[in-house]
């Protein structure tokens, strides 16, 4: 029971620092899972649209027991609202608008990163292949990606890595990585340290980060 | 001027065993159930179906594959379906995945008469093997085929006896590109109207797509009923 | 005068046997010029849908000189009307349906056409090129693709050549031509004659023709 | 959200010299005509505009031609104009003929992140001249690549503040594609309404395509005026 609830509790920090990268004006995808959960934390004065790739520009709050339409979900298979302003779309327009780039930003969960920016997050050797869904589509559609995750594996083993040992969902395609302990950004120069989660140090970090970690001159203690 | 059907038995009748049908729909929303019912009793097999989704367990295209009537399924995310994974653990049922976007625009293409385009999604991952990359301004790209299919099954809110079809709220999704790439589409519909019920401006699939429409009432069953209690 | 009247009925001649082409339950696209004007022969209990390439399924007649909209043209730029079960699209949408073979029948204008189905009927070097529109598409757009010209071009040469001197508009795409003079068919097996007009003979249209005719078992003479 | 725009001039001043620009419309329908114009007044030069047409000699793009401010024009059918054939003649003006369809396609992979793609147009005529000729079940097709532009403009009959955008009848025409495939696009509406009277079903370019929009009064001038006379 203490697990479960810290496991809610990481979560809520993750979702909550996420919810810093979305600026007023943006247009974001939330990936399913946590990352949909960073529509809860969004401030009320940030003017942001959410899109769902099944063909939804502007996804709203959750309906009321009386609004609820079977015709109206979103990428989760959730029943939802749509916002002032939003418009529907088909599926062929939905990812026109992920593969050109008109995002400004997809958060998406992550199972593993490696140094160069590569991700996995659909399959495991081995395991039922459920499917990518729409993941292959959106890491190359937004101007930026982030991959919110737990900072290792439930082994305790790191999940940012020199290289991937899953098949990939997209190569050199994350932009920055929030977890539970910190917020890494993938550079040219590799991987940079930009803050650390209240409770960790860089060393612990470093520690539990199979690649090399830079540390950024403007790194950022106790940031969330 | 289309055919206008009175029982979908009759709608799929003509369907062989061997066929390969797209089927529109996301999750349960906006399939042509009533297709689907009268295909599951037509005990048609062998068929190859595409579609993003395979329906749950007992409800959608779920129902083709409990009937074991589905030899190749191709779709994005096949992940809410128990007998799905067993037939496809047993070697009962071939799956070929593919990526969303790239699914959708597949079906387009082959609607458009276009035979192949390129698309970044893919690029480094299993979705590339055998299929060649090609670099366009330093960035690289799979080159992806069009698809089309035998039969498409959608189903639309309103449609009019010229084809003209209008989908309602995020029901449309993959439908409008499944209409296109079908050589026979049939559209199930929520209501055949008048032509003049039909705003020009507003019509999603131009009837030319549509070959049959037939008016059927849908159960539309909610996968994740989730709700915001009252204040 | 006596000329210009004869051109007209010669238009007239041609516009009306191509009308014979189109069935009911056709979609069809008429190109600009003379195959517009077979839309005036249309046989009323036919039922059909003209497609215009600039996004209209479903041209109607001509407007009244209050219902004339500026907003709503045909391909050709004249103010047309919608008919009933007509449809607005994208350009895109438009060539999507032409593109992908979603008509039944194209009938367009033609300068040249070779024994093969060759078809040239966009540009002259030397002149002035104005561009080819849409027909570069529409002639790989219909399950059938109606050519309709002069048998002769102006100086009594024949327009239907072994190969074509122009540049091409579509290589091997013609299924058949339709002159004042003729109906021949482009098989697999070279031309085909299987109508000659009133006022000619099957050996008028043989030296009036470059390519070697065919001359069809079921031939039906003085049919327009 | 998005830049409403007051005047026409402050809408185009960030334009550049030797920028690439999108412009919508089908002859003289659906086009743009307050922002061209205000593109003239603002004497940008070395332009490079891709639009199915070119206007006339005295509307539309034919006045920035006039102006002389095009270099390079992409088109599909330039033939309205007697200053654009001097101007070609003459050695002033370079232009690249894509057919319509393609040239719509193009645009639609500009927008769509799609780099390239294969079309049976053009196969063996002088288009082909330079392109990739590839074979698809037994079909030759030409490898055509996407189109994207610095600006584009496009023009809609309502438009809403969050950039959402409905066409009118055969206005619609190269718009929507445009409106995908332009770094910045700025929309004319006739009317700029409340974002409740833009049914979300009825929306043709859905705001994120949409940088900013300005209302307009048009002339909307006829090419060929054609009428029935009455009975």
């Amino acid at each position: 029971m203490a697990v479960q609830l810290d496991k809610a509790l990481t979560r809520e920090k993750i979702a909550k620092r996420a919810e810093r990268e979305i600026e007023s004006g943006y247009y974001v995808n939330l990936g399913i899972g946590i990352p949909t959960m960073v529509a809860n934390f969004i401030q009320e004065q940030k003017e942001i649209v959410l899109q769902s790739e099944n063909g939804l520009l502007g996804i709203g709050r959750s309906p009321y027991e009386d609004e609820v339409d079977p015709d109206l979900i979103n990428a989760g298979k959730e029943t939802v609202t749509a916002a002032p302003g939003a418009s529907y779309c088909s599926s062929a327009e939905s990812f026109a608008m992920i593969r050109g780039e008109h995002l400004d930003l997809a958060i998406l969960g992550g199972m593993e990163v490696a140094e160069n920016g590569d991700l996995a997050n659909w399959m495991i050797p081995g395991k039922m292949i459920k499917g990518m869904g729409g993941a292959m589509d959106i890491v190359h559609g937004a101007k930026k990606i982030v991959i919110i995750m737990d900072h290792v594996n439930k082994h305790g083993a790191p999940k940012i890595l020199k290289s991937c040992t899953l098949p990939l969902t997209g190569k050199g395609v994350v932009d920055r990585i929030i977890t539970d302990r910190a917020v890494i950004d993938v550079t040219d120069e590799g991987l940079v340290l930009v803050e650390v989660a209240e409770g960790w140090t860089v060393d612990e970090i470093k520690e539990s980060t199979e690649s090399d970690l830079k540390v950024s001159e403007s790194l950022l203690n106790t940031s969330y | 001027m289309k055919t206008i059907y009175t029982s979908f038995q009759e709608a799929v009748k003509r369907i062989e065993d061997y066929s390969t049908i797209m089927v529109g729909g996301f999750g349960l929303v906006g399939i042509p159930e009533n297709l689907i019912k009268a295909l599951v009793e037509s005990e048609v097999k062998h068929l190859t179906v595409i579609s993003n989704n395979c329906g749950v367990d007992d409800w959608g295209l779920g129902l083709l594959l409990k009937n074991k009537q589905i030899d190749k399924m191709i779709g994005s995310y096949v992940g809410e379906n128990k007998e799905f994974e067993r037939q496809v653990l047993e070697g009962e049922l071939e799956v070929e995945l593919t990526p969303q976007g790239t699914l959708a625009e597949r079906i387009r293409a082959g609607g458009a008469g276009i035979p192949a385009f390129y698309t970044p999604a893919g690029v480094g991952t299993p979705i590339a093997e055998g299929k060649e990359v090609r670099s366009f301004d330093g960035k690289e790209y799979l080159l992806q085929t069009g698809l089309t299919a035998d039969y498409s099954f959608v189903r639309a809110a309103k449609g009019d006896r010229y084809g003209n079809l209008i989908y309602n709220k995020t029901a449309r999704n993959f439908n409008p590109m499944i209409a296109t790439a079908g050589k026979v589409t049939i559209a199930e519909v929520e209501a055949l109207v008048e032509p003049e019920e039909m705003n020009p401006d507003h019509i999603h699939t131009p009837g030319i797509y549509v070959q049959g429409l037939i008016e059927g009432i849908q159960e539309k069953r909610i996968e994740r009923l989730t709700v915001r209690q009252e204040a």
